[in-house]
């Protein structure tokens, strides 16, 4: 056999095991059902009309397609053919699983007691109502005329023409992208920044209003990850320390704004605003009561530890030796929101506002850090600890410097959440919130702030969005994490090194001395 | 020659004040703090309330060690990978449960065989230790399959990257499966059928104090299983060339390629252990536990992960023996110190602190008293 | 009367059975070049490493401008004014070039968390001011021009030469340079050369290095100490090292030794 | 700079994503030409529906995670109901099923979801009580009623809630009574309380362990177990040295059927097992096979085997390959919330004059507090003012020769 056909075949099998794996969840059906909302049926039905299956069909055929036909300089036919041939075969193992679905469907057997979603109706529905081998048959055919598709869009897309086209849309824009940085480096920076600020200001003061209760909360949510990813991104962005359990921190601000503003179980009923100033001090000593024994722990076991730590705060929350202190699993309710200048901060735009804030809050701060000496002695301890520590850094003062203002961020995320929801309880700080933050501050890019707000969209904002794939939604978000992870190791957007003027002339050549003796 | 004249940093030059490193003092008091409310909790159970007899400890110490001996089966493979890659292989737990689906059933499909002509049993039940063999065989083949292809497509690509990646992709895989194994077996909550001589619950009794303590035959064949496999793997590392790779590649990729190593497949080789040993434990976990539904790794995992740094991690002796560790703190300690079992976990966490302030690289990890330079 | 900045008295350090440095006397004169050679393994490094605070010898006391470094840290013995490079470069590789310097000069800086969020006054002069000196530094040792680089992108001499502006940016009085020149081509190492003369002519630094290259220790080295299995079997000027049998032997062997007698009685002809 | 710029580009794309977005605002107080008058006079409007649009009954459930398997058989239980409701005059019903995680964010967010969707107009659910009391005052907002097949813990009906209602057991009701048959019944002198740690599960534990100290009996050991794990041995070992009669165990069908596994290996063969709601069902039997002779649950006093429930049993496992009540005990009630809720919506819709269906808020949570004498699947229920649909007193239910037997 050619290589060739041998390099087509491969991606074919691959997208095969694809969709075997996804009849077998019945994941095809909801593609299915998907395509029927988006051509406009308002309430398909579980198993939609069979065209939309062959849609689904098509569309895997031309996945496999483009796998195969992707990185061959060929000619449009060849490179057709090569398409035609990976979904083609990926056809045959999909044309083979329907044969051994017919089996079943046919002889009657009961295999859902394993393969749950493999009922009569279910199979009946994959092989388009039809006839099983007439079913077989237009499954290898439309995959086959996919991948043909799938190739020739590869090949489309490589021609000269298309990337001549490509090519001057890429100047352009790089062209114009140019000028207007000209613009804002030139002496028009000043207005630029004006300009850009208040677009910005105006953006944040006019946006809540109207995307709706649902948006807000979403974002919001989103927002307050954006305060916790700044923190966490203290620890392990800037001093390198692995933090499991951040979570703990969160839930320490949480309760503390839950047990001073709440009616239950003590009935404390401070403001807002200094149950949140205490809420972030408790945060931030229990960082340091937690950083203190741990400061000669590296990489893993500090992970370890403070997983356990996160672990301990959780179970101790819920356990019955403080139910009577904390609710118990029960939590605390009716935590009150903020007054300002008199008016009641509580519908969903409000604590937007009060989200924004803590959001920009946070990123002055962490900019302001970032760009120090803390900042500098946090990087160094990062790349290297015990050469920072030769260098003249107080490693043990940084790293819990580091933990303490990062517990603070969390603190007062904790805090505002619990307010929002007006409730919080144990589960709520959960090992698997910890592994969120952390996922988000490394998916955005370590360190980075725009990296981070990237981050809690990506976390916390895609879930939502992928609704629409009801019980398929985790999957899905498992395995985008992952194919996040492959296309850019890096983040999406990797922190950079600050850029410095160079205030002296390189000609002078001339050695620094010692004069100032005072 | 007239120089240029330095700024002045700091206003009165270099001060070197001596810091005091707070905690080195504050250890050794520490310490005796914790030791002594351990001593007098002690008393106070041991002595003044008398709470349990020798019956129950003996329970309580049965029961930790078959629950250390599952933690140390899942601990050996997750620290076999760390000990090679320095990767956290988050997703093992997960690879535990699909070899513990693929043992369930394994043992489904052989008790549904009938065989034998008049006096028709299940093929489970006539051939026991053919079928639980085979089912350990299934159930590792697959995981060692899943654990090869999961490092071939989710962790290979990212052997370059910085440390923290691989953990990502690893968390994003075990949600992946989790969520695979939800939707592919339904969320249901299964039962493992047992073949009749190594049923759940039945043992060797003993009587302690005319009550009966039962030493369950699972749990037995769970802690001596976990020791042969430690033995097997801690021969196969020692003693074989895969071994032998397999350390060479800890010890430096480069130059163990350039020795004409092959790292991938070395790397692919200890994945294909690693899983085989998940599976193991998996099928195990069918057998003692009798429970199998998708999330029946994550805990096992997490307690695994424990296991293996309170040990030292990277450390096969040491996972053994951060199992077993963890296993009677969460059984015995709670009894012993007369506090809930509720705050078992509580307890081997802050157990978990305690044993790395003073070992920062747990109880069986090479000490690193100094920096290393 | 001589000021001596580092007083070693019977400095040993073990690991395990192995005893690394034993009993090593080591008293550097103040403005002085001081280099420490011997074979691989002597011991050299961990002499170092004990100066520098890495190690606690077990035995001995090392005086820091009359001072004991007993029980201080290595950011204390930095923040006092000595500093060091490394044998294998350790820089802090995804850090600017500036930046690196700029790390160096911690122990000499004051201003806090604090200060940085607010922008104080002080945070505003010694951020200017340390950028100005470390930008000083790496003209110093010729890499302005790659200040904003990333610091492991540059090549390999660079890195080296870099160290030693990190080294130089908490201004100390004792630096202590190990191999400094490894790995170079005689270009580079003759720059280097003239770098640590500079270093000692211009700032009055005390430098002590561990160096193969004996061209290099020959020419600038005012005293040397030879090490072999952690003892001290040699001190003095360096024409006096040259020619001591202990040193030859120690490198050579003894059959080395003699052979190396004989060439170097040919060697006038 | 460069991070301002991002920013900036963020919230111009995040401008034009909302800008796409359907108009966020429920249309509410619809007062168009064709309305009927019942709109103008409701306290929170009208839900329109064009001719052809679905009716959507919402619901907020774990379907992910650990406790997954609760949120998706309630929902399956759910969608069977809203099939078997038919249409209301024409309109048919559809469920909105969503992700909550079970937890309080996973709640806000799914409700908040729900309040802008004004097809939404009752809520089968919420499923786990942090959910439920993140959720509750934004329906309440709203005006959206919510019918919980399964939130248990007492204080929920207390709060005032005009929205909140629930068909499962109040723990007050359900652990008062096991408390009293526990001793007057079953006279058993010393109990031993479990719990999982859930507020379900300790709710229930801690009022039937206070019934049982007033009645006149001695609690001697209350320990809490986490759900999730598997090996009870340890704490069923520490338990069992005090020689309880009985186990009190508050908690569900999982770690319930491993406890009265483990009961028989650690001691405790001779103590009664005593479970709730939670653990009654079929899948306790598969797991606990003869251990579990003996074994008391209780549950809502429900004519057993009606045919209405032998035919949600059959399409059930038809639609779902399973049997009914194998992934969690509260199938049934799944069924019976939704298809309450959908009886409230056919007795208050109406048709407009123009063609369209409207039905108004207010009156739908009037209607659903108004249920009378509803016979369900899992139940009888009738609804009271602040919310309590099921107040009676629970039937008792002993496991004999491998099947649940109901008892005096």
């Amino acid at each position: 056999m050619n290589t060739s056909l041998r390099k087509s075949i491969r991606p074919g099998a691959t997208i095969g095991i694809v969709h075997i794996f996804f009849v077998l969840i019945g994941f095809n059906m909801l593609v299915a059902i998907l395509f029927a909302r988006v051509s406009g049926v308002k309430q398909p039905d579980a198993i939609p009309a069979p065209v939309y299956l062959m849609a689904y069909s098509i569309t895997m055929g031309i996945w496999a397609g483009v796998a195969a036909a992707q990185k061959r300089k060929q000619e449009f036919r060849q490179v057709a053919f090569a398409g035609c041939v990976a979904g083609g075969f990926a056809g045959i193992m999909a044309g083979l699983l329907e044969f051994g679905l017919a089996i079943i469907l046919v002889k009657n057997i009961n295999v859902r007691d394993v393969l749950t979603v493999l009922s009569a109706n279910f199979i009946k529905g994959t092989l388009f109502g039809m006839q099983p081998a007439m079913g077989v048959m237009v499954t290898v055919m439309l995959f086959a005329l996919g991948g043909t598709l799938g190739g020739a869009l590869v090949a489309f897309w490589n021609s000269t023409p298309f990337q001549a086209f490509l090519n001057r849309g890429i100047r352009f824009t790089k062209d114009s992208v140019q000028k207007a940085q000209g613009v804002t480096h030139g002496k028009n920076r000043l207005l630029w920044q004006i300009a850009s600020i208040s677009l910005l200001a105006l953006a944040v003061v006019f946006l809540p209003l109207n995307w709706g209760s649902y948006w807000n909360y979403v974002l919001g949510t989103v927002g307050l990850y954006v305060v916790l990813g700044l923190g966490l991104n203290i620890a392990v962005g800037l001093s390198g320390q692995l933090v499991l359990g951040f979570i703990a921190f969160f839930a320490i601000g949480a309760y503390s704004m839950a047990l001073l503003n709440a009616p239950l179980p003590y009935h404390l009923m401070w403001g807002f605003w200094p149950a949140l100033v205490l809420g972030v001090l408790l945060a931030a000593v229990a960082g340091l009561l937690l950083g203190l024994p741990l400061m000669r722990l590296r990489g893993d076991y500090l992970a370890i530890v403070t997983l356990g730590f996160g672990e301990i705060i959780r179970i101790l929350l819920k356990s019955d030796v403080l139910t009577a202190y904390t609710g118990g699993p029960r939590g605390i309710q009716n935590i009150g929101g903020p007054t300002i200048f008199g008016r009641p901060f509580v519908t969903d735009v409000d604590f937007m506002y009060l989200i924004i804030g803590a959001m920009l809050l946070a990123m002055f701060i962490y900019s302001r850090l970032q760009n120090s000496r803390t900042g500098r002695a946090w990087l160094a301890i990062r790349e290297d600890e015990t050469v920072a520590r030769a260098s003249g850094v107080n490693t043990v003062r940084y790293k819990l410097l580091a933990l303490v203002i990062g517990a603070a961020f969390a603190g007062l995320a904790g805090a505002i959440f619990a307010s929002r929801n007006q409730f919080t309880g144990p589960e709520e700080h959960s090992l698997m919130a910890s592994i969120n933050v952390l996922s988000l501050i490394i998916v955005g890019g370590l360190g980075s702030i725009p990296g981070t707000i990237m981050g809690a969209f990506a976390l916390k904002g895609l879930p939502e969005i992928l609704r629409e794939f009801e019980n398929y939604r985790l999957l899905a978000f498992g395995a985008l994490l992952v194919a996040m992870m492959l296309s850019k190791p890096d983040g999406f957007i990797p922190s950079r090194r600050p850029k410095f003027q160079i205030p002296i002339q390189p000609e002078t050549r001339e050695a620094p001395k010692e004069q100032d003796h005072d | 020659m007239h120089a240029l004249s330095l700024p002045t940093l700091a206003v009165k030059g270099a001060r070197f004040k001596k810091v005091a490193h707070v905690f080195d003092l504050l250890r050794p008091i520490l310490g005796a703090i914790v030791l002594a409310f351990i001593a007098y909790r002690l008393y106070q159970v041991l002595i003044v309330q008398q709470e349990y007899g020798a019956d129950t400890w003996t329970r309580l110490l049965i029961s930790g060690l078959i629950i250390g001996g599952v933690y140390a089966l899942i601990a050996i493979g997750y620290t076999l990978v760390y000990g090679i890659l320095f990767m956290i292989n988050f997703a093992h737990g997960e690879v535990m449960m699909l070899g513990a689906y693929a043992g369930l059933f394994a043992f489904q499909a052989f008790n549904a065989i009938q065989v034998g002509g008049q006096a028709q049993t299940s093929f489970l039940n006539a051939y026991p230790v053919l079928a639980i063999l085979l089912a350990f065989v299934i159930g590792m083949f697959i995981s060692a399959a899943i654990g090869y292809f999961l490092e071939k497509i989710a962790y290979r690509p990212l052997r370059k990257a910085p440390r923290l990646v691989p953990l990502i992709s690893a968390i994003g895989a075990s949600i992946f499966l989790q969520n695979a194994a939800q939707l592919l077996f339904s969320p249901q909550l299964r039962e493992v059928t047992n073949p009749d001589i190594l049923r759940r619950g039945a043992g060797w009794t003993i009587s302690i104090n005319n009550a009966n303590v039962i030493i369950p035959y699972t749990g037995v064949f769970t802690f001596v299983l976990s020791v042969l496999l430690l033995i097997a793997l801690y021969i196969i590392v020692r003693k074989t060339r895969l071994g032998r790779s397999m350390r060479a590649v800890a010890l430096d990729k480069k130059t163990a390629a350039l020795m004409g190593v092959d790292v991938d497949r070395t790397i692919s080789q200890t994945f294909i252990i690693s899983g085989a040993l998940a599976g193991a434990a998996g099928v195990m976990w069918g057998l003692h536990n009798g429970m199998v539904y998708f999330y029946v790794g994550f805990i096992p995992g997490i307690k695994a992960f424990t296991a293996a740094v309170l040990g030292g991690i990277g450390n096969l002796p040491g996972a053994m023996l951060g199992g077993l560790v963890l296993g009677i703190v969460e059984s015995v300690g709670p009894a012993a110190l007369g506090i809930d079992f509720q705050l078992k976990d509580v307890l081997a966490f802050v157990i978990l602190i305690i044993v790395l302030t003073f070992r920062p690289s747990g109880l069986l990890g090479e000490v690193l008293a100094e920096e290393k330079v | 009367m001589i000021d001596y900045i580092i007083r070693a008295k019977e400095v040993t350090k073990t690991f395990g059975g192995l005893t690394a440095v034993n009993a090593v006397d080591l008293d550097v004169a103040e403005g002085s070049i001081y280099s420490i050679i011997g074979p691989n393994g002597a011991g050299k490094t961990t002499l170092f490493n004990c100066i520098s605070g890495f190690y606690t010898p077990e035995q001995g006391d090392i005086l820091f401008k009359g001072k004991s470094l007993k029980g201080s840290s290595t950011d204390v013995i930095a923040s006092r004014g000595l500093s060091r490079t490394y044998q294998n470069i350790r820089l802090f590789s995804n850090l600017t070039a500036l930046e690196n310097v700029m790390v160096g000069q911690q122990s000499r800086l004051r201003e806090n968390w604090l200060d940085a969020i607010v922008h104080s006054p002080t945070f505003r002069r010694e951020e200017r001011n340390s950028i100005v000196e470390g930008m000083k530094w790496l003209d110093f040792v010729g890499l302005l021009e790659f200040s904003n680089a990333i610091a492991g992108s540059l090549p390999y001499g660079a890195q080296r030469r870099l160290e030693i502006a990190r080294a130089l940016g908490n201004r100390p009085s004792l630096l202590l340079l190990d191999e400094p020149t490894a790995g170079m081509n005689p270009q580079e190492t003759l720059r280097m050369t003239a770098l640590i003369r500079k270093l000692r002519d211009a700032f009055n630094i005390t430098i002590i290095l561990i160096e193969h290259d004996m061209h290099v220790v020959m020419d600038i080295s005012d005293r040397i100490t030879v090490l072999d299995f952690g003892e001290k079997i040699a001190e003095g000027k360096p024409g006096e090292i040259q020619t001591n049998q202990k040193v030859i032997e120690a490198y050579l062997g003894s059959g080395g030794a003699a052979l190396a007698q004989k060439y170097q009685r040919k060697k006038p002809q | 700079m460069k991070s301002l710029k991002f920013v900036v580009v963020l919230v111009l794309v995040s401008i034009l994503v909302t800008a796409c977005q359907p108009s966020a605002a429920p249309s509410q107080a619809a007062v168009v030409s064709g309305a009927p008058d019942v709109c103008t006079s409701d306290a929170f409007g009208c839900a329109v529906f064009k001719p052809g649009e679905v009716v959507k009954l919402g619901m907020g459930a774990p379907m992910t995670g650990g406790n997954g398997s609760y949120g998706v058989d309630i929902s399956q239980g759910a969608s069977i109901a809203v099939t078997d409701a038919g249409d209301v005059k024409g309109w048919k019903f559809a469920l909105d099923a969503q992700d909550d995680g079970g937890t309080a964010e996973g709640g806000a967010s799914v409700a908040n979801k729900f309040v802008t969707d004004p097809a939404i107009v009752a809520i089968a659910g919420h499923i786990f009580t942090d959910a439920t009391r993140a959720a509750m005052p934004i329906y309440e907002k709203a005006g959206i009623p919510m019918l919980s097949p399964s939130n248990t813990v007492a204080d929920l009906t207390t709060l005032g809630s005009a929205v909140f209602n629930r068909i499962a057991f109040s723990d007050t009701n359900q652990g008062n009574a096991a408390g009293d048959y526990l001793f007057n019944t079953l006279k058993v002198k010393d109990l031993a309380i479990l719990h999982d740690g859930s507020s379900y599960g300790k709710g229930l534990a801690d009022t039937v362990a206070a019934q049982f100290a007033k009645d006149g009996g001695t609690v001697v050991a209350t320990q809490a177990i986490t759900p999730g794990e598997t090996d009870f041995t340890a704490v069923l070992s520490a338990v069992a040295s005090k020689n309880p009669g009985a186990v009190y165990f508050g908690g569900y069908a999982a770690e319930g059927s491993i406890l009265v596994n483990q009961m028989k290996q650690t001691g405790l063969e001779n103590a009664v097992f005593f479970g709730d709601d939670g653990t009654y069902g079929v899948d306790f039997l598969t797991h606990v096979g003869a251990n579990g002779e003996g074994a008391f649950a209780t549950i809502a006093p429900a004519s057993p085997d009606s045919a209405a429930k032998t035919a949600f049993n059959a399409a059930y496992l038809a639609q779902f390959g399973k049997e009914a009540g194998s992934l969690s005990p509260y199938t049934w009630a799944g069924y019976d919330s939704a298809a309450i809720l959908a009886n409230a919506v056919k007795a208050v819709a109406v048709v407009g004059s123009d063609g369209n269906l409207y039905v108004p808020r207010a009156a739908l949570m009037a209607a659903v507090r108004a249920t009378k004498d509803y016979v369900g699947l899992s139940g009888t229920f009738t609804c009271q003012s602040n919310g309590e649909c099921n107040a009676g007193l629970p039937q008792f239910v002993v496991v004999q020769n491998g099947a649940w037997v109901a008892v005096q």
